[in-house]
């Protein structure tokens, strides 16, 4: 981790790395289903730099809110989340929007991942004796099960990084393959997994997981060495260029506080 | 039968469905419906009936095109003898109780040029909201036994795999294109409705395209104060149209009642004449006035002022 | 019909007596999904009289509304119907109500009725080739199937009152017995018919429609020769009491041009 | 499993649904609740959420309830550290996402001393929407292919009939009580929310009883002159009681945010103490206080004041 400290000490850490390389991902004019901080910030990053027709959806039942630097709501199913927004509409009807194909993407976290984009967030252990009952899916099971491209955003541990995860409690490409359209899920996906050391997308018909490009200073090893799992590694790999001053600017701007771009490895 | 999940996901991911402004002319607007298509009308008989767009879209001379309502009314048969459409989905279709059952109606299906496919008016609520929330069908406990169901192959019978009941199964209904008319919308075409929402909501999130006509274009500024005001979604919107006095002769919640002396004008004319009386009518007021506001201009404005005044008199309490 | 007519000429006509008979019906508290015309002046008369908490739902998407005197809406789908309401809601989920059990009475009319309740809006003459194509079910087939009770209003004559509906929009109890369960429709069912003539409700297991009350100064003769199927007649006979003048009073105050209350048989 | 629709139909038809007035205390209206049942409560997370509802059901110790709610936060561990209920149905159950993982829901669950059956946010809403609209179920798309789905025996898989592609099903959830908390609602119980709607009105409609606790009761006038802002009709509602503050420490939508202050110290107690910090707390500000009113003499009037400030400028716009 050495390399990585001594970068995220330079200029920016590892919660700003993710939440910048995540924003540049999102296109404008898309619409985006996403939960508090990570998401939330990056998106509004991305409407401030390239993307000022990108829409947020909140499943507190908010479409298009606007966000007040420095005021970040600390969850999705509240006022600060719903202030001058577009439209109210309640959870069922907000999440129902993805299943009609409005949603572009969604934005998640999840305690565990797999090598196939399954998402834990329900128990650590076994689910009959769990060493840990976590608070459970909220809207993450829908959200991954139909928005179009599913974006995870995690800090990049070989705990978090494991080769089967305790509990699909969010649904990735299961077990690879056409698994996922088996099981019914016939629309989406896993589209990007975003950490502090690079970007990850899924092979096309095996679905597991590759890297895609390796963020400023990371090295192949590295990735490697955080995965528990064997980490598709192709001949060519992209590199992502390093945040930009005026994207490190207006970040800090929306969480002067560091409430939710607080260095995971600090 | 429904259309499959994927290709209506398509149609959707399809659209920009950025925050954009939208606003265009009555013309442009009704450009986006193609021949073939299935229009689906907002309002409910007499009620908002987005009047304005099928005016421009008879004289566009859309043609073949599937139309569907919850409730028919004059607008029906303007349609239909204006052979817009030979393919009707509604679950009643006059003008009115107080004006008896449409003689044009009555022809175009006694005589087999037109298919009057009726469903109850739950149903065909249903079939919208099922469109609206991208699932094949919604289970209900109407239409069961009567004669309707035979008629109509979509639907289907199922035993409840909970509760081992009989159950009807009605299809999601997603039209290509909505027609709707609101009392406000944004530029970007957040819709805020007044008064009865019919089924304007459903109809809006089960179609490909929607358009919107307008009593007024109000701010985005003024949606964000009151966001839990908005019915309709921006990103489910194609076109925005300012049109006041778009429903007339029919009502717009708020805004004016029906002009009764005009509706009681055209039904005297249709029932007199039958198809030929509703001909006289479409070449009086649909194809010769160069605009909507020209076709306003031949209604009397006393008439129009008494349906305001009435019209308004709902937030006078 | 000599003996109505004389009868009507005196006092009231048949539409104002079909009207005070309906409402007499209308129990204090209870839910009442109607039309316009007839179904709502009953109503409004039962709310003058006996049933001050009766409320009125409209397919239009109105709860509760107030109708003023002289303005009665001509649809249930306009402004005037939905006038200081309680709540407006969309058109389906006023529907809806209904198939939760919220509404204990639906009333409705029809061009045909049969000898099972059933009620026919859509063909006279054969479906595939009808004589006259009607405006259809709007609500009807939706109420029927749903309300706990309902209640049929029509004019007396053979030509409605037919052994067999051309057609049957609008279940009443099918083909008798118990065939109206057994298509699946276990709730509700329909509860009276009021006709100038009388008022007539279903045995209790072969659901065939029977003469429960004449009005005043109506014979079973009368509703003999003008009813196309055999009507049951039991040994007792009730007999409703004649429109009472505050009845009467009242009712002419709501419809003063008689809009609705104008006599058929005149 | 769902209930029968016999069952059902007969507990709404057998209610007085009359328009009559059902003001009354906290403490009657909580008297409508029985042992055993299940109880929805309206909100989400830390916002709408009936928590004076809560405090007094905890208060006339009710015993084997199931609980239910779109999400559930520290209302949920005070409910099951009082052991009013032993099994709660929600979708994600913690105080809050910056407040961590609850102790007393980790103990209470790993330790089997209760039961949490986790649906996802949509599914559970789609539960109690076929409960309000009369139907056994809802099909959908999700929960399909998880590890959530075989833990769920009432979650059933089927080939839907129209497209043959594979639909989970989720049954109708239909609650014996609904506690929900709103801005403003008419003595009739005509409600009219602001804001967000989260679940509220479907809940209200799939429960045999619902209990409004209200920040104000307005005039029925008030409500008639804007009908299209009722969000849950009188009928379906058995008791209404007027609870300024009725959420806090929890926010509502234009009148107050969370009571953060009171959060952190709430949460501070739980996470450093686990159950046992719960039960000071309940005996602290659940138990000793005489009144609702009393438990907000309890909380600082600097931190309502900001609360109040914050919620309401949501209107300053």
């Amino acid at each position: 981790m050495e390399e990585v400290f001594t970068m995220t000490k330079n200029s920016y850490n590892t919660a700003e790395l993710v939440a910048i390389m995540s924003a540049r991902l999102l296109e404008d004019g898309k619409i985006i289903f996403g939960g508090a901080g990570m998401p939330l910030i990056s998106c509004v990053l991305a409407q401030k730099m390239h993307a000022p027709r990108l829409t947020i959806l909140f499943e507190g039942g908010v479409i298009g809110p606007h966000i007040e630097p420095g005021k970040l709501p600390p969850s999705t199913n509240e006022q600060r989340a719903a202030r001058r927004g577009n439209m109210h509409l309640s959870i069922t009807d907000v999440l129902l929007l993805q299943q009609r194909g409005y949603v572009d993407y969604g934005f998640l976290g999840g305690a565990q991942i797999d090598q196939y984009g399954n998402l834990n967030s329900s128990f650590i252990g076994d689910a009959d004796n769990p060493k840990v009952r976590l608070p459970g899916t909220g809207g993450a099971n829908d959200i991954a099960s139909l928005a179009s491209k599913i974006l995870v955003a995690m800090h990049h541990e070989k705990r978090r990084f494991v080769e089967k995860v305790d509990f699909i409690t969010t649904p990735g490409y299961l077990q690879g393959g056409d698994s996922r359209e088996k099981a019914g899920l016939t629309a989406g996906g896993i589209y990007r997994v975003i950490t502090h050391l690079g970007l990850f997308d899924f092979h096309p018909t095996t679905r597991r997981m590759r890297l895609e490009a390796l963020h400023p200073g990371a090295q192949v090893e590295e990735v490697q060495e955080n995965t528990g799992f064997e980490m598709l590694i192709p001949d060519e790999i992209g590199h992502t260029d390093p945040p930009t001053e005026e994207e490190l600017r207006i970040l800090r701007e929306l969480d002067p506080d560091q409430r939710y771009t607080r260095a995971k490895d600090e | 039968m429904p259309r499959s999940y994927k290709e209506l996901r398509e149609v959707i991911e399809n659209k920009d469905r950025g925050l954009r402004e939208k606003v265009m002319s009555l013309t442009e607007a009704i450009h986006l419906i193609q021949d073939g298509d299935h229009v689906a009308a907002g309002g409910c008989h007499y009620s908002r009936t987005p009047m304005a767009a099928i005016w421009e879209l008879i004289r566009q001379k859309k043609k073949d095109l599937v139309y569907s309502r919850s409730i028919s009314s004059t607008e029906g048969d303007l349609l239909l003898v204006a052979e817009a459409t030979k393919h009707v989905i509604t679950s009643w279709f006059s003008p009115g109780v107080t004006w008896g059952v449409s003689r044009a109606m009555r022809h175009y299906i006694q005589e087999k040029l037109a298919i009057y496919e009726e469903w109850s008016h739950m149903s065909l609520g249903l079939r919208y909201r099922a469109g609206a929330m991208g699932i094949p069908f919604i289970p209900t406990r109407v239409m069961l036994g009567s004669d309707l169901f035979p008629r109509l192959p979509e639907l289907k019978e199922m035993e409840c795999p909970y509760t081992g009941e009989k159950l009807a199964l009605v299809p999601a209904l997603n039209p290509n294109v909505a027609i709707l008319h609101t009392q406000r919308c944004d530029p970007y075409g957040n819709v805020q409705s007044e008064g009865l929402p019919f089924m304007d909501q459903d109809i809006a999130g089960a179609s490909d395209k929607v358009i919107i006509t307008t009593e007024r274009i109000i701010s985005n500024d003024q949606v964000r104060r009151s966001p839990d005001r908005t019915s309709i979604p921006f990103f489910q919107v194609d076109a925005v149209v300012e049109v006041p006095y778009g429903c007339l002769p029919h009502e717009c919640y708020g805004y004016y009642e029906p002009d009764f002396s005009h509706m009681d004008y055209y039904v005297k004319l249709m029932m007199g004449k039958g198809p030929e009386g509703v001909k006289e009518y479409l070449d009086q007021y649909v194809y010769a006035p160069e605009s909507w506001t020209d076709y306003l201009e031949m209604l009397k404005f006393g008439d129009i002022l008494r349906a305001t005044t009435d019209g308004r008199s709902v937030y006078n309490d």
